[in-house]
């Protein structure tokens, strides 16, 4: 029964926040308006057993992706007056449309009998409740030995996420000055210093022709 | 070896003339060319003996030609009484127009191109009478078809002789379509192209029907009716006659060749060879009979009022050709060779003592401005007068009398005679008799009596025709006078059977040829008065009472004004016929092709431009509407699969 | 030793990722020049051919590691061959492009190989989470690439295009697996295949909602009508060798990944999925048909021309037999072949500093440069499917297959679409060779001629029984590993 | 009132439709349609958990670890292409996204 | 090697294409354009020399393929080569008619001459390819590849209207090939081979006289555009008047016959129920295409497009010949193309040789050319009356077998297929009249110069052949007699089969 409540409140808001989401006008609710939504969604994840899940889409999402989307949000500077609210003319067809799939859907998930167990495929079968093993840990086992395949690839992926953010953003503005750690730590004497002898009665004048 | 000379010996003329004349020169191609045609009709004289009177017959086979299946028509001549009367007919008629022609034709700078295109015409005229079988025949057929056509249009820069090139060519085309549907509906019924086998098998399809065009008909007649259409082309017969007038625009001795003695008479020649067809085809038989006389009576009263004295030559051509298929519908096949014969002397005579005319009147051909020649050219004068003493068929019934009176009298007689037939054709064709009495006389009274209508300077230059021409003249004259009584026995007369022997066939109820001598005393002399009556009317008009024709031609206008314009036919046919041809040719092309078909074909391509518009418009480049077609894509399938799953379940 | 030789059949896939790494310290630590790019770039293509090498030399069975998620199979090595080859000739054709617009990165190279890695991983996966990883590597390396002149506003609209709604089709191929695994109870394709054969599709309604949102989204990665409408846009924007690139590669990875998952998974529901793709094949052939008549920029024309060709790809999956299988990968490999050959042309199209788009721009070349003009031209040809080009065969490998199969209104659609499509081919070469001159164009680099000629020796070449006979021969093969 | 499957599936279902209609019905700032990109996933991921929980079978929980880890790349990637393109019009507006069209 | 057991079909049908290769790496230069015409010239002449030997190694006796070549080519596909009797002239015809018009574009074409001569030899190795292809495909490379080279040449080297005129050629046969592709994949499928000899003996049992239906409009759907028939026939005027000279004859010398010869090749022996059945609708477009024509053609004020019409009218008389299923029909409609490959190619040749000299085919820009060019006047009138059928021309032998043979069938049919003789006696004189005949009136007609040797190098082995074919078509009958009659054989038994089963499934 209280799983019941929980569920609905999860439900409830993690919908309606989803919701807000795409309907708010400013895209910094829209932004929070989605953490709201993933929280919700890490609650269902509990409901459902899945801490580590949870866990991991409260730190990794909320933490760090929705904190980029807010991050960039404000960066752009968005003149957010000139944004226009209102949905496209078609939005009624649209509506419609989209109200077709949910239903259909909807009717599929709770009008259809479910037969889970046709299958009997369970490919890694989740640790029964009284072995002891948590969540977090029966994925730990699984993740760098059956999975590694998976794992390796998505560190592929990652690469290509860092190459291809560097490449995209990445400016070497001209003019600006950046320490150079290589060229400090290979300065010798040689490069570093300049003798000059002063003849007695003159000024010391740095070699300044070419520059200014 | 004989008969393959005759029949290529005017080819190797019109090859050397044709293709070397530019070579060796107009002067030699005439020579080569009338030298080896004179070969050619002393050699056919020897076979007409040989055949006519020693009944030799023969079969030489050349090559092959066209074979497919059971069909073949080889090269080969055919050699007994009719074809050698052809060969005669053809060869020296022709050797005498090319003699002729020397002089007629002695300013011409194309002269080589002339006699090339004579001696063709010959070679095609020859290959058709010695055809063995149908295709052959065809192919002589279409071929003096195509020499008539080239020297009508001889003179190419006149508009009007391009014409009547073009329109003799179609209306004979016109006959030929009939005459390649017979041969055609022969093949079919008689699986062979021979003419043997096709005689042979003839007998037993009397009455048998045929299917044609959907309808059950008797086989024969049928067949004998498309294949007379031919002849009715190339013999310029009534419905298909308006191209032989106009060909007069050729020059004159390819009238008197083509048009008078040999190509016009193909059509009798080939009903008389295909005598065991129409023998057994009644049907067709009267109606090649009620053609002929009809053009015997029509073209004898356009000739009456035409001013060209070769038009009027034509016509009383057209007129002749119709006796003579008169006599074929009676079945009197004798008497239309016959008549062929001496017909093919005194026409041609007629043609080239009026070319010798115009030559003197340096191609003047129009009788009003003629008149009081007989004294300028007075061989030309007595060789006209022998002319059409032939033609109105001047003669002593019982006695003697030029070549026309004994075929031409024949005729008539044989219509008199013709058992179970109505005495209609009879009148008519006595009358036609009168009728060319008139206008024949008619000629030599407006050309060569009373004062002359010419320019003075045109008439005191005219002058007496060179030897070249009249030694031919005098030829055709002393055949004129003497064909008939020579040859009258053997072609109509009482050797008749023994003379055609088998290349004419008569059926068992086919007695005309005796017949014809059983008849009233008054049936001889009708024709008789026919022509007396003739030449005195004409004499009447154009010697002793001078205004009387005008007079006549006011009194009577419509009827003058529907002769002169020869029964309005060509009228008829432009109207009936070539515009709406060209009108619907014409609109074939723009609106069928045009607008239907190629605007169906450009609409398409014009569908497809607007297709592409509508399909470039769905791509906005907003990516919410790429989103939606996306949703939308889904959306579909989905539903698609939900429907019909959901529905499939429900079933179970 | 023996345990890494035991991951033998990945050997490909790990050289190219090590060799990525590898370049990437190279680039790294060298200078940012155009040097360097380039120097990378080759050494990148030495890689692939290297890989390709290996591939080459692998025994002809079947394979598989990690728990059945990587299959290598005949199947498996065609694809690669095609995608290795793809990657490493538009390599070949960007070293110009990037020099003269100055973006001869070293990262360049180095995200083509990893996009390479995980094409090669898509053709190989047998496991859902295999195939969105592959899917995943491929695609976000493209949408970098995408947007790598990013100077260029239209280059980083393209990016930002092709990512919207790249992650919007990878949201739903995503909920198709998640319905999937939910409905069988298994990732692997061949458990998933067993349930799916078990009971069969009426029984399991909630499995074909996940096979229908699973296409979607394979649909878009192929840009098949109605998911196509990226295409012309990231097509034209994207900086021309990155078009070839996407024209090239990702295609035979995403329809080899198609094949796979509908002949390594769906077997049983073959009615299902066949109606979808005859339905997509039909709208694909029409629509690429149509919209590229209207088109005067060049990439924009075969950006469309490709989506008409995904449709007469599909023809040959609509039959569903291994004969259509076969044609769909002889198919690939000649679009391959002339798409890259046509971007070469493309490539060529120069004057001065300048890029030339517009179509109207060649005319008259045939009088400039009658071989550049030639090329086109036959790729033209071979595009629209006239024999004895290699085009030509294309259609016959997949158009048979669906008579075979007795989709007869799906062929005839196919053929007329190719007619209309023939239209736009021929206008090109109509400009070409028909019109008059205008300027010249900067004479044909190297780099690009290698390819151009490499193209037109094929497509010609193909109709000969010693070309031909082989692909066709290895394409049954590849066929034959499938479950279709 | 018992929880089952269908009524996580359903949740899942409204939040991947609040997706979709996020990316074709907003005209406002691109950022939102890459936020409901995130919102699709998460509707994924409650699929994959719940498929799970139900299956008893770990492996939708690792297939949702990798849907994570992926999602987060993407998030970096797109941003940094909205950043590109920002930097060239200044401008993020979805309605003006659109110079290539046709 | 005796010839019997040499690749002598390959070599003749892929010599052209080495030619072409040489002439690609010619220089480009005036020189080069020198050689290429000659190198053109010599391979073609070679070709059609070797060609001969085809001929006179033949042996007419038998209506098996002779000369078969076969070799595995691409999958279920074999390079499959050989000639029969209905096959063999059509080669010969090919490789006889390429010189002439690579001397007929001797002086005419000076843009680009390299590859307008690659084109032509491409184009004649397409050519003889699909006469001599015994594989489905193949047949079918070979036919539809030539839309290529073909469509270069009237773009590139055509006239003003070229682009339509050769998009229209392009896609409209394209269209039409197309659907005899699915076609003959269907033929695969169900026969399991593509082996055209295979076909013929086993196709009319294989196939159901509902998918024979299909399969012939399938083929009809092709062979119709290209012969061309009523109505798809509206590509022709225009590709014709925009081709260059050359082009022309190509097209109609052989591109036309490629129809034809297909319709024999597979709708006869392949499909004869359906053929049989569908007969009356190919009779009714064959009788259609003879008169629609040529009244269209009695309006034409284009001296090309005319000629084009009356293609189209006597591709009629040889659709109806194919359809009569009679030796003489069939042996007609042979004859017909080959005669029509010589006659109009020797028409458009003698259009070429004045518009070469005042570039305008206009019949109003011409008249009184008598005068002036008595031997092109002479050869014109040889070929026009060829056209019209005249007894003695090659052109009446084929015309004449085919009403023969139409006439056995359908006397309606013949009557009006008979009126063509006399409507294109009206139009082809018409047009000599208009342009040969007549006053020379027009000041810039008045310099035009006769027909030089070349020209007439060119017309006399024409003008040769249109009379011997006339005179003694037995050359070319014999050819192809026993193949057509095997062919007949077949058909009626076929036919007769599918009554008797018919008849049996009744009761």
């Amino acid at each position: 029964m209280i799983k019941a409540v929980f569920f609905y409140l999860f439900a409830i808001l993690s919908v309606s926040s989803g919701a807000m989401v795409i309907i708010a006008r400013n895209p910094v609710h829209a932004v929070l308006f989605l953490i709201l939504a993933f929280f919700n969604g890490a609650g269902l994840f509990i409901l459902l057993g899945a801490e580590f899940l949870a866990m991991l889409l409260i730190i990794v999402y909320v933490g760090a992706v929705a904190v980029l989307f807010l991050f960039v949000v404000m960066m752009l500077d968005v003149d957010f007056a000139e944004l226009k609210a209102g949905f496209i003319k078609n939005a009624p067809v649209g509506a419609l449309i989209g109200g077709v799939v949910l239903i259909e859907l909807a009717a599929l998930f709770l009008v259809y009998g479910f037969d889970l167990g046709v299958a009997g495929n369970v490919q890694t079968a989740m640790p029964s409740t009284g072995s002891g093993i948590d969540n977090t840990t029966a994925l730990g086992r699984v993740i760098y030995t059956k999975y590694v395949y998976f794992f390796q690839a998505s560190g592929l992926i990652l690469l290509v996420a860092m190459i291809g953010a560097i490449v995209l953003t990445l400016r070497h503005k001209e003019g600006v000055k950046r320490q150079s750690v290589a060229a400090q730590v290979a300065r010798s004497p040689k490069t570093a210093i300049e003798v000059v002898e002063v003849a007695p009665g003159n000024t010391i004048l740095p070699s300044t022709e070419g520059q200014n | 070896m004989i008969y393959l000379a005759i029949v290529f010996l005017p080819l190797a003329g019109a090859l050397i003339a044709g293709l070397f004349g530019r070579v060796i020169g107009d002067r030699p191609s005439e020579i080569v060319s009338t030298a080896l045609l004179m070969i050619a009709a002393v050699l056919s004289w020897i076979v007409f003996i040989q055949v006519g009177y020693d009944h030799e017959t023969a079969r030489v086979p050349i090559m092959r030609w066209i074979t497919s299946g059971e069909l073949d028509a080889s090269w080969s001549l055919r050699i007994d009484t009719l074809t050698s009367v052809m060969l005669v007919v053809v060869t020296t008629v022709s050797s005498l127009v090319h003699l002729y022609s020397i002089g007629y034709m002695h300013e011409d700078p194309a002269r080589s191109r002339f006699f090339a295109y004579l001696s063709l015409f010959t070679f095609a005229m020859l290959m058709l009478v010695t055809s063995d079988n149908l295709v052959q025949m065809f192919f002589g057929w279409e071929g003096v078809g195509l020499a008539s056509y080239l020297l009508i249009g001889f003179w190419y820069h006149k508009p009007s002789a391009n014409a009547a090139a073009i329109k003799a060519f179609v209306v004979n085309r016109v006959g030929d379509f009939g005459f390649a549907l017979g041969i055609f509906g022969c093949f079919m019924v008689f699986n062979t192209v021979n003419l043997d086998t096709i005689f042979e098998a003839a007998k037993g399809m009397e009455g048998q029907p045929m299917n044609f065009l959907g309808f059950q008909l008797d086989t024969l007649t049928v067949l004998c009716l498309l294949l007379f259409m031919g002849a009715m082309g190339k013999s310029a017969q009534f419905l298909l006659h308006t191209w032989l007038p106009d060909a007069m625009e050729g020059p004159t001795p390819v009238s008197a060749l083509i048009h008078a003695a040999t190509m016009v008479t193909a059509g009798v020649f080939m009903v008389a060879r295909l005598s065991p067809l129409f023998e057994h085809a009644p049907i067709a038989r009267d109606v090649v009979l009620y053609i002929g006389a009809i053009t015997a009576f029509f073209a004898a009263t356009v000739g009456l009022v035409q001013n060209d004295i070769k038009r009027v030559v034509a016509y009383s051509t057209c007129s002749q050709l119709g006796y003579m298929f008169v006599a074929c519908g009676l079945g009197a096949y004798g008497a239309a060779i016959f008549h062929l014969f001496t017909h093919a002397f005194f026409k041609a005579l007629l043609f080239l003592g009026s070319g010798s005319v115009i030559h003197a009147m340096h191609h003047e051909q129009d009788m009003r401005n003629m008149g009081g020649l007989a004294s300028k050219i007075p061989f030309t004068y007595y060789a006209m007068i022998i002319g059409t003493l032939a033609l109105t068929g001047v003669g002593f019934p019982h006695l003697i009398g030029f070549a026309g009176f004994y075929s031409k009298d024949a005729i008539i007689e044989a219509a008199y005679a013709a058992p179970a037939l109505p005495k209609t054709v009879f009148w008519i064709v006595t009358f036609a008799a009168f009728l060319t009495a008139f206008y024949s006389w008619r000629l030599i009274f407006m050309t060569f009596h009373g004062k002359t209508r010419a320019a003075p300077d045109v008439y005191k230059h005219a002058h007496e025709s060179p030897w070249t021409m009249l030694v031919p003249l005098a030829v055709l004259a002393l055949g004129s006078i003497a064909a008939g009584f020579v040859f009258a026995g053997e072609f109509v007369g009482h050797h008749y059977k023994e003379f055609w022997a088998n290349s004419i066939y008569e059926g068992p109820n086919n007695h005309i040829m005796h017949d014809m001598h059983q008849i009233p005393e008054w049936v001889y002399w009708a024709p008789f008065f026919a022509m007396a009556s003739g030449f005195g009317l004409s004499w009447l008009y154009y010697i002793g009472a001078p205004w009387l024709p005008e007079a006549t031609a006011r009194t009577f206008k419509p009827v003058y004004l529907f002769l002169l314009n020869k029964w309005y036919f060509d009228e008829l046919y432009d109207w009936l016929f070539v515009k709406p041809t060209m009108a619907l040719g014409r609109f074939l092309w723009k609106s069928g092709d045009g607008a239907v078909i190629d605007g169906t074909i450009d609409g398409t391509a014009r569908g497809v431009q607007w297709t592409t518009g509508r399909a470039v418009k769905l791509q906005t480049g907003y990516i919410y509407h790429y989103a939606f077609a996306m949703l939308i894509g889904v959306a579909a399938i989905l539903t698609f699969f939900l429907r019909s799953l959901l529905t499939g379940g429900a079933g179970q | 030793m023996s345990t890494l030789l035991s991951y033998a059949p990945a050997f490909p896939e790990m050289l190219l990722a090590l060799a990525a790494m590898l370049l990437l310290m190279l680039g790294a630590f060298s200078d940012d020049n155009d040097h360097n790019g380039a120097f990378v770039g080759w050494l990148a293509i030495a890689f692939m051919i290297g890989a390709g090498v290996i591939i080459t030399l692998q025994p002809a069975s079947t394979q598989s590691l990690f728990n059945d998620a990587f299959v290598v199979d005949q199947f498996a090595r065609f694809m690669k061959l095609l995608i290795l080859g793809g990657t490493a000739a538009a390599m070949l054709l960007s070293f110009d492009f990037l020099r003269q617009n100055g973006l001869m990165k070293f990262e360049y190279p180095i995200l083509m190989l990893l996009s390479c890695v995980g094409m090669m991983m898509m053709v190989s996966a047998n496991d859902l989470i295999a195939l969105y990883l592959g899917l995943e590597l491929q695609s976000l390396a493209l949408y970098v690439l995408a947007s790598i002149n990013r100077e260029n506003v239209r280059s980083s609209e393209a990016g930002l295009k092709y990512f919207v709604l790249g992650a919007l089709s990878s949201g739903m191929l995503l909920y198709g697996a998640s319905l999937v695994y939910g409905f069988t109870g298994s990732t692997s394709f061949m458990d998933i295949a067993n349930v799916a054969q078990a009971n069969s599709a009426s029984g399991n309604i909630g499995l074909v909602v996940g096979l229908v949102f699973l296409l979607v989204g394979l649909a878009f990665k192929i840009s098949a009508v109605p998911f196509h409408m990226w295409t012309p846009d990231v097509y034209q924007g994207a900086p021309t060798p990155v078009t070839a690139f996407f024209a090239a590669a990702p295609k035979m990875a995403a329809m080899g990944l198609l094949l796979r998952v509908l002949g390594g998974a769906f077997p049983g529901l073959e009615e299902q999925w066949q109606q979808v793709i005859w339905f997509i094949s039909i709208a694909s052939m029409l629509l690429g048909a149509f919209a590229a008549i209207g088109q005067n920029n060049i990439k924009r024309l075969m950006a469309y021309s490709s989506i008409g060709h995904v449709g007469f790809a599909l023809v040959g999956l609509a039959s569903g037999t291994p004969e259509g299988a076969q044609g769909v990968l002889v198919y690939l490999l000649i679009y391959l072949v002339m798409t890259l050959g046509t971007f070469a042309c493309i490539l060529s199209m120069q004057r001065g500093d300048e890029m030339v788009e517009e179509i109207d721009q060649l005319a008259g070349l045939a009088q400039n440069n009658l071989m550049l003009a030639f090329t086109l031209a036959m790729l033209m040809f071979s595009l629209a499917g006239i024999p004895p080009l290699a085009g030509f065969w294309a259609k016959v490998y997949v158009f048979w297959p669906a008579v075979q199969a007795g989709l007869y209104p799906l062929a005839i659609v196919g053929v007329i679409a190719s007619v209309i499509g023939a239209y736009y081919y021929l206008r090109i070469v109509k400009i070409m060779f028909f019109d008059e001159p205008q300027e010249k164009f900067v004479p044909v680099s190297p780099n690009l001629g290698l390819v151009m000629g490499a193209a037109l020796i094929f497509i010609f070449a193909f109709a000969l029984p010693q070309l031909g006979g082989p692909i066709v021969a290895a394409a049954e093969a590849a066929a034959n590993s499938l479950r279709l | 009132m018992d929880i089952g499957l269908g009524h996580y599936l359903t949740v899942a279902a409204c939040l991947f439709t609040l997706g979709i209609f996020g990316i074709f019905l907003n005209r406002k700032n691109v950022i939102v349609i890459l936020m409901s990109v995130e919102l699709m996933l998460l509707a994924v991921n409650i699929n994959f958990v719940t498929f799970s929980h139900f299956l008893q079978d770990l492996t939708g929980q690792v297939f949702a670890l990798f849907v994570l880890t992926v999602a987060a790349a993407e998030a970096a990637i797109g941003l940094a292409i909205i950043v590109v393109y920002f930097r060239n019009r200044g401008s993020i507006d979805v309605d003006e996204i659109n110079m290539m069209k046709g | 090697m005796t010839v019997a057991t040499s690749p002598i079909l390959s070599i003749v049908t892929f010599l052209p294409l080495l030619g072409a290769l040489f002439i690609a790496f010619l220089p480009r230069n005036a020189g080069g354009d020198r050689n290429a015409r000659h190198t053109a010239l010599y391979t073609t002449i070679f070709t059609f020399a070797i060609s001969l030997l085809i001929w006179i190694n033949f042996d007419p006796r038998t209506a098996d393929f002779q000369f078969v070549e076969d070799a595995a080519w691409i999958g279920p596909f074999r390079y499959k080569m050989g000639v029969d009797g209905i096959s063999m002239l059509f080669v010969i015809l090919t490789t006889f008619l390429m010189p002439l018009c690579i001397l007929a574009s001797w002086d005419s074409v000076k843009l680009r001459v390299k590859e307008y001569m690659i084109a032509f030899l491409v184009l004649e190795t397409l050519m003889i390819g699909v006469f001599c292809a015994l594989d489905l495909m193949l047949f079918y490379l070979f036919f539809e590849a030539g839309l290529i080279p073909m469509f270069l040449i009237i773009g590139v080297w055509g006239g003003k209207r070229r682009v339509y005129a050769s998009f229209k050629f392009f896609l409209y046969t394209l269209l039409g090939s197309v659907l005899m592709l699915l076609a003959m994949f269907a033929m695969f499928s169900t026969a399991g081979t593509a082996d055209i000899p295979t076909l013929i003996e086993v196709g009319a049992s294989k196939f159901s006289r509902e998918m024979q239906w299909w399969l012939f409009l399938a083929f009809l759907a092709s062979f119709a555009v290209k012969m061309p028939m009523w109505p798809v026939h509206t590509w022709l005027p225009d590709a014709h008047v925009e081709a260059p000279t050359a082009g022309s004859v190509i097209l109609a010398g052989i591109l036309l016959k490629m129809g034809g010869y297909g319709f024999l090749r597979f709708s006869l022996p392949m499909f004869p129920i359906a053929s049989q059945e569908l007969a009356p609708f190919v009779f009714t477009l064959s009788v259609i295409a003879i008169v629609y024509t040529s009244l269209v053609a009695l309006a034409q004020e284009d001296i090309k497009k005319l000629i084009a019409y009356s293609s189209v009218a006597h591709m009629g008389f040889v659709t109806m010949g194919i359809f009569t299923f009679q030796q003489q029909g069939i042996d007609g409609a042979i004859f017909q193309m080959l005669s029509h490959g010589i006659v109009s190619a020797a028409l458009f040749l003698c259009v070429g040789i004045i518009y070469d000299r005042m570039h305008t085919r206009e019949i109003a820009a011409y008249g009184g050319l008598a005068d002036r060019m008595p031997i092109y006047a002479t050869v014109l009138m040889i070929f026009t009356m060829a056209n019209v059928g005249l007894p003695g021309t090659s052109g009446f032998v084929g015309e004449f077998l085919t009403l023969v043979g139409a006439f056995k069938v359908n006397t309606w049919v013949a009557l009006f297929a008979t009126t063509g003789v006399i409507l294109s006696a009206a139009y082809a004189l018409y047009l000599y009249r208009r342009v040969v005949f007549g006053a020379l009136e027009k000041a810039n007609l008045k310099s035009i110069k006769d027909m030089n040797a070349r020209e007439i190098a060119i017309m006399v082995p024409l003008v040769f052949l249109t009379i011997l074919f006339g005179f003694y078509p037995a050359l070319l009958l014999d050819v192809m007699a026993v193949s057509v009659k095997q062919l007949v054989m077949n058909f009626e038994a076929a036919v007769s089969q599918s009554t008797a089963l018919n008849a049996l499934n009744a009761q």
